[in-house]
């Protein structure tokens, strides 16, 4: 079998709430993930479009599968989201960093919108890690909050909805201000303008996972290059997508 | 099977088979995918004097067909180039590589060439004259012929390796310009660069790639690519590294009969990082059932017509 | 519904949705299709002085997302143009139609021009200066400025109606070439004709297209046709009707955000007979979903990042 | 329903001899179909790949249904023979002019190779309108002969081989002139090698069907146009594919 490539078959799909599906994939190119907040790179079609591959979160997996949630935003998405059970996909696995610090007595994980699925994983990991963790949920409103039951069963949870259809009305730190969590390491993952938020918020002891528009995903094409304190760039698709909040540069 | 053996001025290659500049990295990135010695050579990352991050995000926008790039020529720049790069590569890639150079002006080239050209690991230098993606950097060299052939005399001056000149494809007359860097002492040109493309985000109107436009690269150029190698190969005696949208054996071997010597993939190295060594085993399979034992008896083919 | 009513020079057109030259015939074959009252103009068959055959067979080849055709202006001469197709599609359409006219001398277009623009179904002129199938067949106007500027110039001087110039993309500086025919007085610009490629026949390695090269031509040229667009209606003060690649609703409203006045739909008409009225109803859509009440709204949106 | 277009469903689909398929089509949109000797040209996939449609041949028809017979010889054909019984086709039907003219009294159809499947349903016309018909075959070889036994069903049926291993040895010319075979009307579909030999033994009283690479197939782009003696061009996919044998020129 090929490095970190292989084909998996999708052996459930549900819509969570409107536009946004999870789907488990099955096969053992699972095996290659080595860390909470890796992606795949999936290859939607054998045709020629769409043309690139689609990165996508992992919201779940072990050594033979995969869960992830993907929101329909465009025509791959759109395509995948027809995609039937029993149905097979060309994917690229383990890639990116990555969450690999799980040293923390106290840990907040903080998940906006599609930032939520990777949180999922790495609760669970930094609970067998004996870390005490708490998970901060962002979305618009009410009607597009996902996952909130399955991040109750590991940890307490609490929401966040713009228009405070739900929870807390504002942003991920409004609501961590308003329950006055306490934490001594954050994980974070989300829009760009939250995990900016964050790193203003919290300049130490945070992790956070960004997105990029990517042309391969494994470092070759250098598309995703952002500028970091600590070097003069990281690929997010390499050294990233977990980048540390010390080195972030906004905007950068 | 066929022999697939080719010889190119400063490349004596397995195969005629290249990753092309800036889809491969320096080529250890692949070397987790498989052995990367299977490669006839491979076309480094584009290299400038200084240190470049290039520009900013997003750089990658998608076509049918094909993507968008707009990088920049982000790289550590040569001497990091040389003395990290490389060295990585060094274990993982027994066989000479083409070294690519980028730049915003002639002294630029000329140093960074006399620097690199000089590396034991380096079989061939790559002149880009055409990154459609740096302002003043390059491209105005690859649209006209005088200073095509001024920046590649002053390299070939300088150059202890054999100088390839990458042509653009956003010309008038692609022949022109293969003609000037020949006369300009080129060892051999390769060919296409992408196309210069844009998409937009039809919500905001805003250019998908920061820097506005991109180089349209991937399946949707491949005809205009072999139209070009089809021209220039007749036109010049050196030879042409043929390049542009080839994702498959078949593919490359329909460019080795536009005229083209030995062929680099690009994008598809991207979509599937196994491109290469799948190329070239299809490259076999096709020969054996067309009854070739020779690469050779298909470069330029298409000429008797 | 948004408004979807556009004005350009000698066309009032209740939508900005043209069938392009080439890919439609002289109209009344599509009215076999739906009525054909639906576009907002259509551009005819490209038409020369004297009858033409055209190029031998075969004219057509494939490429990924796009084709490559190198028909040769096969048309029955300006006068059985007039006095034979316009009649057969003049019970079929009631607006005004845009005339494309080839040729391989300034006289020819001349010629061509005074004729059918004296007719009354005859709306406009498109001049196409960029047919790249056609050997001494209008190519070198295309890539000249001075030469464009000069057929531009001359048509100009006869014709009774709004004079469109055709540009090529297979050249260095579309700009110059799109300045060029505005200051000979071009009433508006059309833009991009095809770009030039081939294929092989991997077995004989002969090319697939009797003529060897052709003009491709579909999805594949969109990003190049958005870029050329988006840079030539910045340059000049004229109207761009917009084509290239485009196969539906959002590509028609993505080439307008380009800069362009108006789309021409091209190959889609050929891969789906129903291509034209399916993109006007797109467009329809997504304006409305956008809150877009006027098209004009999203004209050149993309200048002002 | 839109005039000549609609989706088409697979019914049926077998593999005749290696590599050549008969399938047959469940739509609407057969009713088009006014003709035999007419084709359709078929959208392979909704994706980019292939772009253009393909125009096949139809070898049988009623209402509802299009019987057609293919050979596997490049992308867009090998993607059609991996189509699925209950796949939907996207079909333009009723394209070209087929032949109209069945007053003949002893008529002989002539198919070559991929030129056999319209001769059989122009065969059974041929009867049903009173007419006398006879069929010759033309194959390379045993192995790639398809349809025999339907044609004898119909009329007799005679057969020719390049390599003699069924039939008489050689051309479809070359059977007609061995069984010493009489006809006041032919009718031919085949390689143009075989059209061109049909009409220079046979100049008068001859109807051929011909193939050329289409852009559209109904017209519009004229990438099909031929030179004829009646006119300056013919476009095979309007005023083709059957062309009469006293209008033809050689290589036209």
């Amino acid at each position: 079998m090929k490095n970190y490539q292989g084909m998996m078959t999708i052996v459930s799909k549900r819509e969570l709430v409107k536009d946004v599906f999870e789907m488990v994939l099955e096969g053992k190119a699972a095996r290659f993930i080595q860390a909470p907040g890796q992606f795949i790179n999936i290859k939607i079609n054998d045709s020629l479009q769409p043309y690139l591959r689609r990165p996508m979160s992992i919201c779940d997996y072990d050594d033979n599968h995969i869960t992830m949630i993907f929101k329909v935003v465009g025509e791959g998405t759109k395509i995948l989201s027809q995609k039937n059970i029993g149905d097979q996909l060309d994917c690229l696995t383990g890639l990116g960093n990555g969450f690999q610090d799980f040293q923390a007595k106290k840990a907040i994980v903080i998940g906006g919108g599609l930032g939520v699925p990777p949180m999922y994983k790495l609760a669970k990991t930094l609970k067998e890690q004996g870390v005490e963790v708490q998970a901060v949920l962002g979305f618009n409103s009410k009607d597009d909050v996902f996952y909130q039951e399955e991040f109750m069963d590991i940890c307490p949870t609490f929401l966040a909805t713009m228009d405070g259809s739900a929870g807390v009305q504002g942003t991920v730190l409004d609501a961590i201000q308003a329950h006055q969590l306490v934490f001594d390491k954050y994980y974070a993952c989300g829009p760009e303008k939250m995990l900016d938020a964050c790193v203003m918020a919290y300049p130490e002891n945070g992790y956070l996972s960004f997105e990029a528009r990517m042309g391969c995903g494994f470092g070759a094409c250098m598309g995703c290059s952002c500028k970091v304190k600590t070097k003069p760039y990281k690929r997010i698709c390499v050294e990233g997508p977990v980048l540390m909040s010390s080195e972030v540069i906004i905007g950068g | 099977m066929a022999n697939l053996r080719v010889q190119l001025p400063g490349l004596d290659m397995k195969n005629p088979v290249i990753p092309a500049s800036g889809t491969f990295g320096f080529g250890y990135e692949f070397a987790k995918f498989y052995d990367i010695n299977c490669l006839g050579s491979m076309m480094l990352k584009g290299t400038t004097l200084e240190p470049r991050y290039g520009n900013p995000l997003p750089r990658i926008a998608e076509g049918p067909s094909g993507m968008l790039n707009a990088i920049g020529l982000q790289n550590p720049g040569v001497d990091a180039v040389m003395s990290e790069e490389l060295e990585k590569l060094r274990p993982l890639y027994t066989d000479k590589v083409i070294a690519n150079i980028g730049g915003s002006a002639i002294d630029d080239y000329v140093e960074t060439a006399r620097r690199i050209s000089a590396h034991d690991m380096v079989g061939a230098l790559e002149l880009n004259i055409s990154c459609p993606n740096v302002h003043a950097g390059g491209i105005q060299f690859g649209t006209n012929p005088e200073m095509a052939g001024e920046v590649t005399r002053a390299v070939k001056a300088v150059s202890q390796k054999p100088v390839y000149v990458k042509l653009s494809p956003n010309v008038t007359d692609i022949v022109a310009m293969a003609k000037a860097v020949e006369e300009a002492g080129a060892d051999g040109i390769t060919m296409i660069n992408t196309l210069i493309g844009m998409r937009f985000d039809i919500k905001t109107g805003k250019p998908i790639i920061a820097n506005k436009t991109g180089g349209y690269s991937g399946p949707a150029i491949f005809p205009v690519a072999l139209r070009m190698v089809y021209q220039v190969s007749q036109a010049v005696s050196i030879p042409v590294i043929g390049m542009g949208g080839i994702a498959s054996g078949k593919d490359a071997i329909e460019m080795m009969i536009a005229g083209a010597s030995a062929v680099a993939v690009g994008c598809q190295n991207l979509i599937d990082p196994y491109a290469c060594p799948k190329i070239i085993e299809e490259m076999n399979e096709i020969l054996d059932d067309m009854g070739i034992n020779d690469i050779h008896e298909i470069i330029g083919l298409s000429h008797q017509w």
